[in-house]
């Protein structure tokens, strides 16, 4: 088995580990569990193009998993903006009432 | 020489690749989302993190390799954040249900 | 190679799996997040089919931007969510029939596509030397369709304006209702802290690297972009008033610049866009600089929204 | 069969499964998403024409791959402008959604 196979079939490994991590964004129960697997499924992503820049003998790809790794908080942190403040309007509403 | 570069690799994206499986594994089964969040980090530190290493005698130069490796940081940085931020609203939420 | 066979057939398989869910699935919040990581298995298939640019594009607006916009608008939706009533089965059976059939036709399209491809690359490679560019793509975006590239920016600033409009009378000028952290937490903060100077820095390399590799002022735009949202959600800057000078001023200067060297071309060259020989390469990175700001600038404020409040809250 | 005829496929379909999202589901945001899957089909199908059109030593024709950069910027745009066109609406009617009997409740009145 030459090398370019072999990181291919590591490739496919950890997009087939994506896949699974996808049930469990279907499964939740709760939001914040979605929101972990998609981090997790983000890793993933990065960890594929990684692969595929050095198999490919294209240094660019890794342009692109740099900008996914870069970007990758932004989901959470907007989830977590609109967890926090449906969190923190109800006591300031009970105050006032 | 090359050859045990390649050993090299293959060994450490192989066990990447493992500790992929162990954290989408550790996604599906474990019972909540606190436990689930320390899945995550596996895959973010380990996973990600050895199949960087394993691919760092395959970069392009010495500019190539600090790409590579500063993805990982990214990824680790995002991950242990988002890893705070979900931890605490999943403890807000926990304790109001 | 098979390998790369089982490869690209799962990457495939994959996609599809995804936008089915994306679709059927029942919770709006699950539907956004799959939809988030479509786009970060849409960007995978760019690169297997030898399109760097367009992977860096799909990444930098899938894995951030869109995330953000569609989370937001689902959070003020949430009262609501699962209202509405799905059409009935005989209306969905015909809907299916209709999709597949327009998927079966685009299927036979593209199996019979002619065998010697139609391809504009030669041409685009032969005067690559004359832009003084080493990235085709960018050569395509700046200079040999250089016109189409200037109506883009047009139509983001004009959809501004039309988001913009959509505000009431009473709060016209005033600061967009972008929802920010009520109380961040310190690792926020920490955040919004440590990655905006990381995220300028890669932003600029997108667009310097754009001339020659993968990457230029629209990649760099977002990156920029989306440092700025992350700055006002952690509260460290507030979300300024539409009516700014300054921010008017970014939002334009790009296009100006733009449109100021395609006049330029009349007197210097022969064409509205034309650069001058030997001066292309220096015209197109000082275009493309400014226009990476305002791009940065004008994606911001498209996520950020309409204004909401008269003044600063 | 190829990558670039396999990811061909892939988007044929996905432009058939994001139309029919568009048109069966009633909720006016899973519309845009729907409608954002159909987007990315197409382009897909511009990709495979790039990827075809490999010469020159080139991977790819540029010129296609630069439309779809241009697509996905105006995709965007009007992606937002649609976020916030919903989102008025559901600030002034408290609706976001479409069903098969909006007709009957426009012609009443129920709505302004």
């Amino acid at each position: 088995m030459t090398m370019a196979n072999f990181l291919f079939g590591a490739a496919a490994f950890v997009l087939a580990m994506v896949a699974l991590g996808l049930f469990s964004v279907l499964r939740g129960p709760r939001d914040a569990d979605r929101m972990l697997s998609a981090q997790l499924i983000g890793s993933g992503g990065v960890a594929v193009l990684l692969l595929l820049a050095v198999v490919t003998e294209m240094p660019s790809i890794v342009d692109v998993a740099l900008m996914l790794a870069l970007l990758a908080p932004f989901a959470a942190v907007a989830f977590l903006r609109d967890a926090s403040s449906s969190q923190i309007k109800s006591p300031d509403a009970t105050d006032h009432a | 020489m090359t050859l045990a570069f390649d050993i090299f690799t293959v060994v450490a994206v192989s066990a990447g690749s493992f500790f992929f499986m162990a954290g989408t594994v550790g996604l599906l089964r474990f019972p909540d989302t606190m436990t689930r969040l320390h899945a995550l980090t596996k895959v973010d530190n380990l996973g990600l993190g050895l199949i960087v290493v394993g691919l760092l005698p395959r970069a392009e130069g010495l500019l190539g390799a600090l790409k590579l490796l500063s993805v990982w940081i990214f990824v680790q940085l995002a991950g242990a954040i988002v890893s705070q931020l979900v931890a605490r609203v999943a403890r807000r939420e926990g304790r109001h249900t | 190679m098979t390998y790369v066979f089982v490869f690209e057939v799962g990457l495939a398989a994959l996609l599809l799996a995804i936008a089915v869910w994306t679709i059927v699935v029942r919770a709006t919040f699950a539907a956004i997040v799959f939809f988030m990581i479509y786009g970060l298995l849409a960007a995978i298939v760019w690169v297997r089919l030898f399109a760097v640019d367009v992977a860096l594009t799909e990444a930098a607006i899938g894995g951030g931007l869109t995330g953000m916009l569609m989370l937001g608008a689902a959070a003020r939706l949430r009262e609501i969510e699962n209202s509405g009533e799905k059409p009935g089965l005989p209306m969905r059976l015909a809907a299916g029939m209709l999709c597949t059939l327009i998927s079966a036709a685009l299927g036979i399209v593209v199996f019979s596509l002619p065998d010697v491809a139609p391809t504009l690359a030669p041409m685009a490679k032969a005067n690559l030397a004359q832009t003084g560019l080493g990235n085709p793509v960018a050569a395509v975006l700046f200079a040999y369709r250089a016109f189409d590239t200037l109506l883009e920016k047009v139509v983001l600033l004009l959809a501004l304006v039309g988001v913009w409009s959509l505000a009431p009378d009473r709060v016209w000028g005033g600061v967009p209702g972008f929802r920010v952290y009520a109380q961040p937490s310190s690792i926020l903060v920490f955040l919004a802290q440590l990655l905006p100077p990381i995220g300028i820095m890669i932003g600029v390399y997108m667009f310097w690297t754009g001339a020659s590799y993968p990457g230029g002022a629209f990649q760099g735009g977002t990156v920029l972009a989306a440092m700025w949202l992350l700055v006002m959600i952690a509260r460290l800057q507030p979300v300024p008033a539409i009516s700014l000078r300054p921010l008017r001023l970014l939002l334009v200067v790009g296009p100006v610049i733009f449109i100021a060297i395609g006049l330029l071309g009349f007197v210097l060259a022969d064409a509205f866009l034309a650069y001058p020989a030997g001066y292309s390469k220096p015209l197109i990175i000082v275009a493309e600089a400014t226009l990476t700001l305002s791009i940065g600038v004008t994606l911001g404020l498209l996520v950020a929204g309409p204004p909401e409040w008269k003044t600063q809250q | 069969m190829n990558s670039a005829t396999l990811f061909g496929f892939c988007g044929a379909i996905l432009v058939g499964l994001g139309l029919f999202g568009l048109i069966t589901n009633p909720q006016l945001l899973r519309k845009i998403l729907a409608f954002n899957v159909l987007g990315t089909g197409v382009f897909l199908l511009f990709g495979v024409i790039a990827r075809r059109g490999a010469a020159a030593g080139l991977e790819g024709d540029p010129v296609p791959q630069a439309l779809v950069i241009t697509g996905i910027v105006v995709a965007f745009s009007a992606t937002t402008m649609a976020v916030v066109l919903l989102l008025r609406l559901y600030q002034e009617t408290g609706e976001a959604t479409i069903s098969p009997d909006d007709t009957s409740a426009g012609t009443d009145g129920s709505r302004s």
